[in-house]
């Protein structure tokens, strides 16, 4: 790749270009033909992932905003996979459920786009600006169903959160810029680091503001009423893309922010992180276990597995920066994949995602209850699954970096999450199907590739990680 | 190699099963005899290992190590010690039993079942021959998946209850020790710059006292709820009655040993000053469970839960042994697990055959069964006997040993642990009393078949092998005791325990024990 | 060589075990017999080859092949084979074959596996008596002594269909393990004080030491745990309680096993170890005390009961107890020819009133018989011999042996022991007499209708019935047994004459022959006491009294039971609470009962399974699922779903970040 | 002075106007409230040497956005807010509550202060400091508009494109397209 | 000379307002507004900073604020809009199905 100004954005700009291409293709397209808009946004996809991989170990550097360091890198890989398996499942839900086709690709690859934005980026405008970009994207996918009320309600409460919460994380930018001068995180950095320790209460209350938007975002707790609700009225496919892609971006650039440009001020953010991640592990898991819809017991897992990121977060050594890309990725596959088997259950007309929906699941469907077991599996940190490693490895970081409390917690809170996990598992595989349910939907074709394809990944993941280990490992060597 | 092929041919052989179509069970025969048969090979596996094994070495042998993830020191690295090597033949000699034990008890489901049969196997030999704790703990971890599914599918009633049960409890053991294992790798990193898992570098770890306290402890809890020591044990009962008969036996007969295996592989070498100071208090729990589990066994009406209790005592004697720290106590300790594998195993076994053809296991819903099943009776009394541990039969060795080396180390435990003595006598021949004396009680017992030739070939291996260890205990003792004897030295050369020197010694004793206190000095 | 003797029963073991169930009675009651009978050739050849040894090289050895060892603890299977050791295998041996003999015509009435099984129990049992007493250490020992009491356990309960006697058969085996249980822990002791649980080696280290007078020691604490053991096998107090129950058995395993070999393995274990014993004088005491109440206890008890076998048994017992007696007052040898004499009168009494039963179709209680003697002729005269030897007539073979038991005892100055074993001697005449009345002579009570409780096995009294017919006159012993009953006679009779004292004029060949057993390896075998003037006055002075008491107690019974029966209803109404305190063998049962059994078993229950176990430990584990349950279904009521309550909760932990940043 | 008093005019009249918006039930009228307090706000602005932000901030603040606004607001044609009492048998449902978030909101405002009042090298005039020229030029803001923020200029185009076309799929009829 | 810390207060007065605003009121467009008057307090707070840092920075990023605010607010009237289709209300509580 030839070095030129603008390699950093590459990745994004063959994903924004996909995304016009699809809303160009609907635009022509003729009523009732079928177009493989799906496909186009996997080729741009395709054409991001293959830019990164070029791009990776030149720490390619862009407006002075955009940075291609294999950190960003590694994410936007991350997110490349994630998009590519949530279009893949897509393509079965929005012919089955009427959706508007084009506007739906499109709005997926924008988001991919803020996101991939929102993981390169150096500057806190930037990223403001893509984390609304994405946000706004998902607010509509979340609320794309229009026919179902709680579709729409989820959309709005996500919605009227989101920008609540973004006022915040905007004021927090303003305090930032106010005492810093700038909004780009290296002069931040420099500028903090040269302060010397005397506590400002504003640059604390900026810390504070930004942990909420981020917070927020990653629903950590008391941040995460949001979640449940939003991740159990959007279309399953889309949950299982916001409960990864918007996690991984947002988890992304908290890690770039606070470890560059806020590291100096660690003493200050760790304690409050650590309350947070303690209070986000263990509700998230404990309500999880009270749960009866599978979209909303996973929405707590994805909370509860918020909080393990934040652990890696809190170590903030090597170790844990590598760890959370690790686990992000490793988490990625796997809820995307456990919300594809949710979504290739429903139909038009009936989510299919309470829990005795899966009564039994495994005499009608044994492979799509073996699939699912595998991510349930993984999730709770069985091995030989991706979940393993990641949590070992986040684990790792937390003891290496003295937090045996938090590795503690972590390891017992994972124990209960177990539990809930088993209970779908026991449904498919320990209770006779309700006589009263139809019998489960066929799946197969492209839903059922991108589902081997994730177990291949998780096992992947979780026997022979060395390589993506290695992947991680380099990606934070190049940057803070 | 070998040692990678004893799990690995378990495992490829679940993974052939996966490939079988049998979506209407009409090939139920033929996975039977192919998941029999994968099982055989490994167990000849396992045999051949055991055939070109070393006995007079102390170290580790077959080791086989290659790199596995690098980044963390963690290799994929095997071997095995005379005390391993034992577990992993018991674990190859039990696992055809329990198939074939499935062959008349499971009729839905047959591939699935053999298919995580097998893939327990694998994961089960995996944690015995791992040296490399990151590989131990996947395989220790992976090895709850298939049991759970095991005993929430074919179980009996309860068995989602049990199922659960069975895995939270013991994760939750069992994750405490990962944290404890990361502390390790880490305090190696912060000594020498690197992270490792490898067992025998840990070894030579030199950790602060206050540190292996709560590592030791971490470790300890993960094994004692495994063993189980009292009062870790309530899941024990739970699932042991709610699994399938297959699943009994191996829980019985090899999943409870890893709980010790742990004790003598990790918790206590690892750990040594921090073991010195708590076996005491191992063992004041050990002997509890004895006298308790005994005790809770003789009031059960359910003979399944009954033999289940009575591990719970059996696994004290194994504990007491490991805390004594001495020869005859961790041989004792070893080949009592070795017998409780047999004796045990072979019990819920036979009682999976009564419940198989009467759907009940309450001991009020037999009674006088000798008369009909005159051949099966005299089977399970030989069992029986094996349990309370008569003389020449393999119970008597190992607590014997035990007793032997607790008594060494501190008499008033043997003298306690030796109530159990007399209690399994009790709670085990009153069962047999209720179920196979006096005259025949129901009326659905009067025509029950007597043991069938596949039964048979199921229950004479053990019967054969309960003999066996009871009458030629140094074909298992010997090939142990380099092993053990290296085990002892390290708990002793870091402590100072009196050597309690015999007043009178024969002339080879004599040397054994100048060379033993030679090289407790040279440390 | 050695080790031949022991397996030739353990072949006939198999051999009935494995095919017994195709083999007709012949062929397996013959087989059991003449393996036995092997057994006792081999025996016989190599007591002979012993004998021909020097006196101080009588021993031979054999190690078979290590068994345990692991560490310093090394453990061959090795049998010795020493003066001690050649009298019982010869009793077990050539005792066994005549009742092996016996039984193949006693149990006759059984079918065929039945009776397989019954010969396979029986050469079981004597493979593994063969192995506790050829055993060179406490191990080997300990295997066959755990052995005999499986066998023991077996053939009690070998009417398993009948509840009583199958509870009998557990409790043998529950109440032998509390004595296993010291044994056991006696052997630990042993070994972690001394390094070896060879007899040879121990006795050679034990004679190094002192004697642990007026000290209570790791001797005495280790001999007293090995006495505790031997109680159990044994039947002394407090662990007697099993014997009397295990009558339920075939009486044929009665007479060999609770009777003539098995319930003296704790007398001989005490005479293997009698260098070590000698060395402990305070557990001594204790044995010489615990023997002398045990015969006296027994023998009262044996006065009133009612059941042939459990007369014959609490005699037994009360034997037993003079055995310990002797074997307390440091009186070895004298202990292990009461042991030797003692089988053959016992067994024989015991077959005899085997006959009995068999003629009589199962009937045991005296009460329903009298006037035997004209029908059962054989039976009769030679029960009558075992009588007169087990009371201690002169001349037959109890009286030597009684007569140098107690005499040892007045001569080591226990005169109270002495006193206790006279009383004893005295009952034990008058209750066998008893037995002897009621049963034989009289007036005929056997068609009264059995009592209630007699509950028998009804396959055998079926079969009973269609052998004989119903209402038939009763037979006498069939040929085998008479045969049997007789060579037993003799034996009653004859046995006594190899240990006829000095005073008499004999050589006390006996005692003689054992002497190099009691002492230690390689010391000075104590030369034989050779008695004093003054003592040998005593002795034939005791003597006179020995034979006083075995006439008064004769004299008793004639004058209660046969003459003047009124005399026995009215003492039992004149003392009721005695009566019926003895009747019920002193509540001991009962006691036993109420203060550990019952509390053991309602405790585990009540207590520790439901109480502690499920509701305690389990609750608690259940509990910690309660609590995470019972807090997520308050936790999830946080989330309202209204949205201003979410942005609430937003808020709070804005003001939360902030008040801890600015306020911290 | 006079700008002392005009920032007080002008803050007060904000503060009061915003009051308003949340201060009653018609959203029409909080509309106009909001634009009047934008308009107070634009004042300011131009106090604070910001001229041109001023004027976008009544151009496309007042005059775009709080028109959409309006025009929803006339859609719906909802002048009253829905009093209706919706389920309140939760205890976090209760009215109560939600006047604890109104003292949430002040303890944050007290926070705030709180933080601003004790934060150093804030008590100084705020136009002391660099070139009142400079910072309200139209020409130095578009160059630095288009030279150090051109990506984020680019990235909001897209955020407008993912708006327009989440609120044409959102706010599109049933049975419309697809 | 009104001092920076002023303004600042004004702003973080008019941020509070703001939040009140998203908690007690019980109408979406009163919400939304209240979310806009949040953002314009975000605004003040910009411009006061730029102007005392003495650069254009903060008056830019007011305008990106502008942009942002707008897309929200056509994003959220289109929820909005939906919301009122179901339901015929524009209460926030009247939406309260996902829950617990």
């Amino acid at each position: 790749m030839m070095d030129t100004p603008f390699n950093a954005v590459v990745p994004m700009l063959c994903v924004v270009f996909a995304a016009l291409a699809v809303m160009m293709a609907e635009a022509f397209r003729g009523r009732d033909e079928q177009m493989a808009l799906g496909g186009l946004g996997i080729v741009g996809l395709v054409g991001a992932a293959v830019s990164s991989m070029l791009l990776w170990n030149r720490n390619a550097s862009s407006f002075g905003v955009i940075v291609a360091d294999n950190f960003g890198l590694f994410v936007t890989m991350t997110l490349v996979i994630v998009g590519v398996l949530t279009i893949m499942f897509s393509s079965v839900v929005v012919r089955r459920d009427g959706l508007p086709a084009g506007e739906y690709y499109a709005l997926v690859l924008f988001a991919v786009v803020g996101m991939i934005m929102m993981a390169t980026a150096n500057d806190l405008l930037v990223i403001f600006i893509a984390l609304e970009i994405l946000s706004l994207a998902v607010y509509v996918l979340t609320g794309i169903r229009r026919d179902d009320p709680r579709a729409t309600e989820a959309a709005f409460k996500y919605f009227l959160l989101g920008a609540f919460s973004s006022a915040f994380f905007l004021y927090g930018i303003a305090f930032t810029y106010g005492v810093s001068g700038s909004t780009r995180l290296d002069r931040i950095g420099a500028f903090l680091a040269a302060q010397s320790m005397s506590d400002s209460p504003l640059i604390l209350v900026a810390i504070g503001m930004l942990l909420v938007g981020f917070a927020f975002k990653i629903s950590a707790v008391p941040f995460h009423m949001w979640t449940p609700d939003a991740y159990e009225g959007a279309p399953a496919v889309v949950t299982g893309f916001m409960s990864t892609g918007v996690k991984a971006a947002a988890f992304a650039a908290f890690t770039r922010v606070f470890l560059s440009a806020f590291e100096p001020f660690s003493v200050d953010w760790a304690p409050m992180i650590w309350i947070l991640a303690v209070a986000t592990m263990i509700l998230g898991t404990v309500v999880g276990v009270a749960q009866t819809n599978v979209k909303r017991m996973l929405a707590y897992s994805s909370i509860a597995h918020g909080g393990y990121l934040l652990v890696g977060l809190i170590a903030a050594n090597d170790v844990g920066k590598a760890a959370i890309l690790f686990y992000l990725l490793a988490y990625a596959v796997t809820n995307v994949a456990a919300f594809g088997v949710i979504a290739l259950l429903g139909t038009r007309d009936a989510a299919n995602d309470e829990l005795r929906d899966f009564s039994g699941l495994w005499h009608g469907r044994p492979a799509l209850a073996a699939l699912m077991t595998v991510c349930l599996l993984s999730l709770g940190g069985l091995p030989p699954t991706a979940g393993f490693i990641g949590k070992w490895y986040i684990f790792s970081a937390a003891v290496s970096a003295g937090y045996y409390g938090l590795a503690i917690i972590g390891v017992l809170t994972s124990v209960v999450s177990v539990f809930f996990y088993l209970r779908v598992v026991v449904m498919m595989y320990m209770e006779e199907r309700d006589p009263g349910l139809a019998a489960p939907a066929h799946v197969g074709g492209v839903g059922m590739v991108a589902l081997v394809a994730s177990i291949v990944v998780i096992f992947y993941l979780g026997v022979l990680p060395t390589r993506v280990l290695d992947l991680a490992a380099e990606s934070i060597s190049t940057i803070f | 190699m070998l040692l990678t092929l004893s799990w690995l041919v378990p495992l490829v052989g679940a993974l052939l099963l996966l490939l079988v179509g049998n979506a209407d069970g009409r090939r139920d025969g033929m996975i039977r005899w192919l998941a029999l048969g994968v099982s055989l090979i490994a167990f000849a596996v396992t045999l051949g290992v055991w055939a070109a094994f070393d006995p007079a070495s102390a170290e580790f042998q077959f080791v086989e190590r290659h790199s596995w993830i690098p980044q963390f020191g963690i290799d994929y690295f095997v071997g095995i010690d005379g005390i391993s090597l034992l577990l992993v033949v018991l674990t190859g000699f039990l696992t055809p039993i329990a198939l074939l034990s499935s062959w008349g008890s499971i009729e839905r489901k047959v591939k699935e079942f053999s298919i995580f049969i097998l893939a327990l196997e694998a994961a089960m030999v995996g944690v015995f021959i791992s040296l490399d704790l990151f590989l131990f703990y996947v395989f220790w971890d992976a090895m709850l998946i298939p049991m759970y599914f095991l005993i929430g599918i074919w179980g009996y009633d309860r068995r989602v209850y049990a199922a659960i049960k069975f895995m939270l409890y013991t994760m939750a053991g069992s994750v405490l020790m990962l944290v404890a294992i990361l502390g390790m790798a880490y305090l190696h990193s912060a000594a020498t710059g690197s992270y490792t898992f490898d067992l025998l570098k840990l070894y030579s770890l030199d950790i602060a006292p206050q540190t292996q306290m709560w590592f030791f402890l971490a470790f300890t809890l993960a094994f004692a709820i495994k063993v189980p020591l009292f009062p870790f044990h309530t899941w024990l009962p739970d699932a042991h009655v709610q699994a399938p008969t297959a699943g009994s036996v191996i829980l019985a007969g090899v999943l409870l040993k890893m709980g010790t295996y742990g004790l003598l592989r990790f918790s206590f070498p690892l750990f040594p000053e921090a073991a010195a100071y708590f076996a005491p208090w191992l063992a004041l729990l050990a002997v509890i469970g004895i006298i308790y589990g005994a005790l809770v066994a003789m009031v059960q009406p359910d003979m399944k839960k009954l033999v289940a209790y009575s591990s719970v005592s059996h696994l004290g004697f194994v504990v007491l042994g490991i805390c004594a720290m001495n020869t005859q106590g961790m041989q004792g300790a070893v080949y009592q697990m070795l017998a409780h594998g047999v004796s045990t195993g072979g019990l819920f076994l036979m009682v999976g055959m009564l419940s198989d053809r009467r759907h009940t296991r309450l001991i009020a819903e037999f009674g006088g069964l000798k008369t009909v099943m005159p051949q099966f009776t005299a089977a399970f009394l030989i069992m029986t006997l094996a349990s309370i541990g008569l003389p020449g039969l393999n119970g008597f060795v190992g607590e014997f040993l035990i007793m032997l080396g607790a008594f060494r180390w501190a008499p008033a435990f043997a003298v306690a642990a030796g109530l159990g003595v007399i209690l399994s006598a009790v709670y085990m021949l009153w069962m047999f009393q209720r179920v196979f004396y006096g005259p025949v009680t129901h009326e659905a017992n009067e025509t029950l078949t007597d043991l069938q030739p596949r039964e048979w070939a199921g229950v004479l291996p053990l019967c054969a092998m309960a003999l066996v260890m009871g009458v030629f205990p140094t074909i298992f003792l010997k090939p142990m005791e380099a092993s053990v004897d290296a085990l002892v030295l390290r708990m002793q050369a870091t402590q100072t325990v009196q050597v309690e020197i015999p007043v009178d010694r024969r002339p080879d004793d004599e040397r054994r024990l100048t060379t033993v206190t030679e090289r407790v000095a040279r440390r | 060589m050695l080790a031949l003797i022991p397996l030739f029963p353990l072949l006939g073991f198999l051999v009935n075990a494995l095919f017994g169930r195709r083999l007709s009675k012949t062929v397996s009651g013959g087989v059991a017999s003449a393996v036995m009978v092997a057994s006792f050739a081999v025996s016989a050849f190599t007591v002979w080859g012993l004998a021909g040894l020097p006196v101080e090289e009588r021993a031979i050895d054999q190690t078979v092949y290590t068994w345990i060892a692991s560490g310093d603890f090394v453990l061959d299977l090795a049998l010795r084979l020493d003066p001690l050791s050649a009298v019982m295998i010869l009793v077990i041996t050539g005792i066994g074959s005549l009742i092996h003999i016996y039984s193949t015509a006693y149990m006759h009435d059984e079918v065929d596996s039945e009776f397989a099984r019954y010969f396979s129990y029986l050469n079981l049992f004597a493979a593994f008596m063969l192995v506790l007493v050829l055993g060179a250490n406490f191990l080997v020992m300990f295997v066959g002594w755990e052995g005999v009491g499986l066998c023991s356990y077996l053939l009690i309960g070998f009417w398993f269909k009948k509840p009583s006697a199958i509870d009998a058969g557990k409790k043998a085996f529950v109440v032998n393990r509390i004595g296993d249980y010291a044994f056991i822990l006696g052997m630990l002791l042993l070994f972690a004080r001394f390094g070896t649980l060879d007899f040879q080696q121990l006795a050679a280290v034990v004679a190094g030491i002192p004697p642990e007078v007026g000290v209570f020691g790791v001797l005495s604490i280790a001999s007293l745990l090995l006495f505790v053991g031997a109680t159990g096998k044994s039947a002394q107090i407090p662990l007697y309680v099993w014997l009397p129950d295990a009558m339920e058995g075939p009486t044929p395993v009665s007479a060999l096993i609770h009777a003539a070999t098995m319930v003296t393995a704790g007398v001989y274990m005490i005479g293997r170890n009698a260098v070590l014993f000698s060395h402990a004088p305070e557990t001594l005491m204790i044995v010489a005390v615990v023997g002398a109440l045990t015969a006296l206890m027994a023998a009262t008890i044996g006065l009133v009961q009612n059941d042939m076998k459990r007369v014959l048994a609490y005699s037994t017992v009360s034997q037993l107890g003079l055995m310990f007696l002797a074997m307390g007052v440091g009186a070895f040898g004298a202990g292990i020819f009461h042991l030797y004499t003692h089988a053959f009168f016992k067994a024989l009494l015991f077959l005899g009133s085997g006959a009995v039963i068999h003629a009589l179709h199962g009937e045991q209680d005296i009460r329903n018989m009298g006037g035997l003697k004209k029908d059962l002729p054989i039976t009769y005269w030679t029960f009558l011999i075992g009588a007169l030897a087990i009371a201690g007539v002169p001349l037959l073979s109890g009286f030597f042996s009684k007569d140098e038991l107690l005499f040892e005892a007045f001569r080591e100055g226990h005169t109270v022991l002495w006193l206790m074993g006279a009383v004893a001697s005295l009952m034990t005449a008058a209750y066998m007499f008893r037995l002897v009345f009621l049963t034989f002579h009289g007036e005929r009570r056997h068609d009264a209708p059995a009592p209630v409780h007699q509950l028998e096995d009804e396959s055998a009294a079926q079969a009973h019935d269609d052998s004989h017919g119903a209402g038939a006159r009763p037979h006498d012993a069939p040929p085998a047994m008479a045969f049997v009953l007789i060579v037993l006679a003799l034996g009653s009779v004859l046995a006594g004459y190899v240990g006829v004292p000095h005073a008499l004029g004999g050589h006390n060949q006996l005692a003689a022959w054992l002497a190099p057993s009691f002492a230690a390896p390689g010391g000075v075998a104590e030369g034989l006491h050779v008695l004093s003037e003054g003592e040998a006055a005593l002795e034939f002075t005791l003597m006179g009294v020995s034979t006083a008491i075995a006439l008064g107690g004769i004299a008793i019974a004639v004058l209660i039971w046969l003459r003047r029966p009124q005399i026995a209803a009215s003492m039992a109404e004149r003392y009721p609470v005695v009566h019926r305190w003895l009747l019920n063998k002193y509540y001991v049962d009962e006691a036993y009962d109420a203060t550990v059994v019952q509390p053991i078993r309602v405790g585990s229950e009540r207590a520790l399974w439901r109480g502690f176990d499920v509701r305690v430990i389990d609750g608690a584990v259940n509990g910690v699922g309660a609590i995470v349950a019972g807090s997520a279904n308050i936790l999830r009521l946080l989330q309202t779903g209204m949205v201003r309550t979410y942005a609430g909760s937003m808020l709070i932990g804005v003001v939360f970040i902030l008040g801890y940043y600015l306020w911290r | 002075m006079p700008e002392t008093l005009i920032f007080y005019a002008l803050s007060g009249f904000a503060i009061g106007a915003s009051a308003m918006v949340i201060g009653q039930r018609n959203p029409m009228y909080s509309v106009m409230m909001l634009i009047a307090s934008f308009g107070a706000l634009a004042g300011l602005y131009v106090q604070l040497d910001a001229p041109f932000v001023a004027v976008a901030q009544i151009i496309i603040y007042a005059g775009a956005i709080m028109v959409l606004f309006l025009f929803v607001v006339m859609l719906l044609n909802a002048p009253k807010e829905d009093g209706s009492e919706w389920d309140r048998s939760h205890p976090l449902r209760q009215p109560a509550v939600v006047r604890l978030g109104g003292l949430l909101a002040s303890l944050l405002v007290v926070q705030l202060g709180w933080a601003l009042l004790s934060a150093r090298g804030l008590g100084g005039g705020v136009a002391a400091f660099g070139d009142a020229e400079t910072v309200s030029s139209v020409r130095v803001l578009g160059r630095v508009l288009f030279s150090e923020y051109v990506f984020a200029f680019e990235a909001t185009s897209i955020l407008i494109l993912v708006a327009m076309v989440g609120a044409v799929v959102l706010a599109r009829r049933e049975g419309e397209g697809s | 000379m009104i001092p920076l810390s002023h303004y600042l207060i004004v702003s973080a007065i008019l941020f509070g307002i703001g939040t009140t605003g998203v908690l007690v009121r019980r109408n979406l467009i009163t919400i939304l507004l209240s979310i806009e008057i949040m953002l314009n307090a975000v605004n003040l707070t910009f411009i006061a900073f730029g102007r005392q840092l003495g650069s254009v920075d903060g008056q830019i990023i007011v305008f990106f604020v502008m942009t942002v605010a707008a897309a929200e607010a056509a994003v959220g009237l289109a929820i909005v809009i939906g919301l009122f289709r179901h339901r015929e209300s524009l209460n926030p509580d009247a939406f309260a199905s996902l829950k617990w």
